[in-house]
């Protein structure tokens, strides 16, 4: 038996239990999660992107509105038009309604020429475009406005983007249904393999786990020693993995030469979001699995 | 022990009606023929399996009556050498044999050279660094050895402590378990080796089938 | 030493090997790859279906021209002018172009006459519309076409659905690109998980692969084996996995209401060899990924 | 073999110099302290190991001038007995035995009742059906034996075959090979059991840190 030690004892700094330096899993688990964390993150953010540009062409749609009154023949300037004050003035009174701007020829004919085309001729002058902003706060009858807008100036045309908006809702519909019914089977396989493969991971632990029960180990500190040790791989997998998404989606918006700066703008922080929260969940997937499997393992055993 | 039985789900009676004590401070051999039930004996002692029917007490204990954590620290006292030595493929030797000291939680200063030491004194001073796979059978039992002894158990089970090792370690290592014995520790050693039962005269509980045929003077319960 | 087998020796049916009975990985891999397969099959048909609809409405807006011609004022009949009696020539002169026809009063309303209202007046009658479709095989030049028209019936507009065909072309590149990007890591991170998780079994058996190598197995008995092994897993999982993604997406069909018969008899014949080509894809990986890890374990070998 | 050295890359020297030969039909016992290298030597012959200089011949033929195929060719002539067992831990016990059979795919009728019968000589015949982790030590030691010798093989490598067992069941499993020794079949066993070499008086080969000390009477190679 060698020699007793020394009886005054120095508490000295806690030697970690190291019990799973080396193994296999801990180079395939952050891997494995890593890449869920990945796709997960990517297909969520280029999924709300999408939605993300239909929705904002929508509440452009539905934000702008514009009407059309034609004007008299023969005046030299159309802002003098009688039709045209009345229909301002209509317009001016409505509450709801705001950024009430008359276009120049100009702009006019960018706007409406191609339409128009075919039915101006000599006879007939370009007509005038108002062009005004809803509030989202106040609703605006568009059918009282209609009728009020045609006592001020007959044969003037409210436009408030009505197929274009039908246009981007039905797309918008279906979009959504696609990419709820993609996310769901992406969720459940990335949340199944997480489970499967950590489950199997702790499955060929259970030699370990004896021989630590045996040394006299209290189920808290083996519970403990596990969980930790997947909660550290799991970090490092799914926060590269996370990282990574987000660096390729950022990658793909430098790339493409139609970046709306205000979609940048509000998508950057949504980014982060979406990121944190899949890793987050990733995480605790993996650590709750960990838990219930080596609680399991520890149950099954006397 | 009372009238202890144990079945196994795929096999009954592997023990049938086994009644002994193991004195504390004392020093028993468990000897029978293989499949006599010696293994099945000690993970018993060791809390490794329950007993279908019977009372079983360790350190004055009633273990039916004891919760997980209370086991835990029953399983704490206990030194176990397991026939097929459960080291831990993957950590050092060292790592190994330093395992329950760092499970105790009652890491000392001195820890180190201790381990050290009591690899040296198994014959195992060079490979403190190498991975179980790279030893010999007999240098794996050391190991296991060196393990079970290194948290100075209570109760010390060893499961064929010598089977792997020649005659000359062999005595080696009994004079080792003798001197934790001297020190207070209650042992017990499973073997079949007729050399081992001849050299140390220490009495024997004897396994048949599953039931004690001569058991040693019995004492207080371990 | 038990007695010698009877001196003649029957040749009996072969035993199998069995050495994976009951084996945690024979769990394991059908569920990931089914899983893995199942997530790919229903991907690309989500996406196939999104580019197809977008494709086919860009192919009918593709073919698809209109020709508006201003039409005198006080004219019984539009029929009878002409000025789209010669546009009609010049449109019949034209090789390239078919199902040249005139609309009605009420269809030419339908068509146009919201965008129009604006310029419609007293003095300015509905213009009369000709519809007519591009044959794909020639190609004709608007510009061309435009010039002569202009000739024929001065005013006359050809409108051959510049902007939305450039719409559609801009949401077909977006899509394709995003879709493309998803595939690209989706493919990789279904690959990955593959190979990993095989990889991963394969190293479990290495004792296995030693007994074997020690009871006299040449190698390619032992590739066989398990290459056979993991080759039935596959295709298990694989098909049920893919059989799944198919029939998620058949119900996604059946039950949106706007399902096109036309768009759907195309899809169904895809849909059945997308699934096809990734079942092949992935029980070809798991297969050449489980021979080169047992080529791998028995070269390190003596 | 002739002067032959193995090294493992983290430890020089584990065999150095040895040469010896084993003839065809001999019965020798390799025995040495713990660690000597007695099971490193099997796997020489076993072709576990490659030797780092000098030539090894088995059945006659240089092992550094075989193929793959042909080096499984030699090793399904050969049975080995692992100190460590190497059971197929998700086969049954039947399963385990029957393996050599089916790889060398010389499956035939008796197979079924030869495996049995071979499973009641070595006393497990009501455990065939059982999974290695529910047998005691010694009963997997004797299924080790019994995958060892299903096959008839020419040469028959048994590292430590009586280490888990009973003297009594040793002097049977002994009986055996030797009844297969005088088949023809040659025998080494690798042991470090005095009792044994005693008992039977064929030659030893003495192993002391990786040298031969002193060998048996040397015949033909094996
Ligand atoms: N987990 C188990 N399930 C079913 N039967 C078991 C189990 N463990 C052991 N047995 C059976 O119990 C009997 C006694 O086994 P045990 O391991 O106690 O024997 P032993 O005395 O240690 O033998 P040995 O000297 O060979 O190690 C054996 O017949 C064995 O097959
Ligand atoms: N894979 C390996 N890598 C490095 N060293 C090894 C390896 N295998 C064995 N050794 C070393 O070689 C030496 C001889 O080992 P071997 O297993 O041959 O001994 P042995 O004679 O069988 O001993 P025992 O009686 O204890 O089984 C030992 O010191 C061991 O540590
Ligand atoms: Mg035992
Ligand atoms: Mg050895």
């Amino acid at each position: 038996m060698p020699e007793a030690k020394s009886g005054v004892h120095h508490a000295a700094p806690h030697e970690p239990l190291l019990i799973f330096r080396g193994q296999a899993v801990a180079r395939l688990l952050p891997v494995l999660l890593g890449l869920m964390s990945l796709l997960a993150v990517f297909f969520v953010l280029q999924s709300m992107q999408r939605l993300f540009v239909i929705q904002s062409a929508l509440r452009v749609a539905d934000g702008e509105l514009t009407v059309i009154v034609p004007t008299a023949p023969g005046l030299p300037d159309t802002t003098e038009d009688p039709a045209l004050r009345r229909a301002l003035d209509v317009l001016e009174a409505t509450v709801g309604l705001t950024r009430i701007r008359t276009l120049d020829e100009a702009a006019t004919r960018r706007l409406i020429g191609d339409t128009l085309k075919a039915g101006l001729g000599a006879q007939v002058p370009l007509p005038a475009v108002i062009t005004l902003g809803r509030t989202p706060r106040v609703e605006v009858s568009m059918t009282e406005l209609r009728r009020v807008l045609e006592r001020a100036a007959p044969g003037s045309v409210l436009d408030d983007n009505a197929a274009l908006r039908s246009q981007l809702s039905a797309q918008r519909l279906a979009e959504a249904g696609s990419t709820a019914a993609l996310l769901a089977v992406l969720l459940l396989v990335v949340s199944a393999t997480t489970v499967l493969t950590i489950s199997q991971s702790m499955d060929l632990q259970a030699p370990v786990i004896e021989v630590l029960l045996m040394s006299g180990a209290p189920d808290r500190l083996i519970i403990r020693q596990f969980t930790g040790f997947v909660w550290r791989l799991a970090l490092l997998g799914a926060g590269l993995g996370a990282g990574t998404g987000c660096g390729l989606q950022l990658l793909l918006w430098l790339r493409s030469p139609a970046s709306d700066p205000a979609l940048t703008a509000t998508l950057l922080p949504a980014l982060v979001l979406v990121a944190v929260i899949i890793f987050a969940l990733i995480v605790l997937l993996a650590t709750v699995t960990t838990r219930w499997r080596v609680t399991g393992k520890l149950r099954q055993s006397f | 022990m009372d009238q202890i039985s144990v079945d196994f789900p795929a096999r009954l009676g592997v023990l049938q009606d086994v009644s002994l004590r193991v004195p504390s401070g004392g020093f028993r051999f468990v000897t029978g023929a293989s499949g006599a039930g010696k293994t099945t004996l000690l993970r018993l002692m060791f809390l490794g399996i329950q007993p279908s029917q019977g009372r079983l007490e360790v350190f004055g204990r009633d273990t039916r009556k004891l919760s997980r954590d209370q086991k835990a620290l029953v399983r704490s006292r206990l030194g176990v050498v397991f026939q097929d030595f459960r080291l831990i493929d993957h950590l050092s030797v060292y790592d190994n044999v330093a395992l329950p000291l760092r499970v105790s939680g009652k890491a000392r200063k001195g820890d180190r050279d201790y381990v050290h030491e009591l690899l040296h004194w198994v014959g195992l001073g060079e490979h403190a660094d190498v991975r179980p796979e790279q030893l010999s059978g007999g240098q794996k039992q050391r190991v296991a050895i060196a393990r079970a002894v290194i948290n100075r158990p209570n109760l010390l089970l060893a499961d064929e402590p010598t089977g792997n090792v020649d005659d000359g370690i062999g005595i080696k290592l009994m004079r080792l378990l003798e001197e934790l014995n001297k020190l207070g520790t209650t042992v017990v050693v499973a073997t079949h080796s007729a050399a081992l039962l001849e050299r140390f005269d220490y009495p024997a509980i004897h396994l048949e089938g599953g039931r004690v045929k001569a058991a040693g003077q019995s004492g207080a319960a371990p």
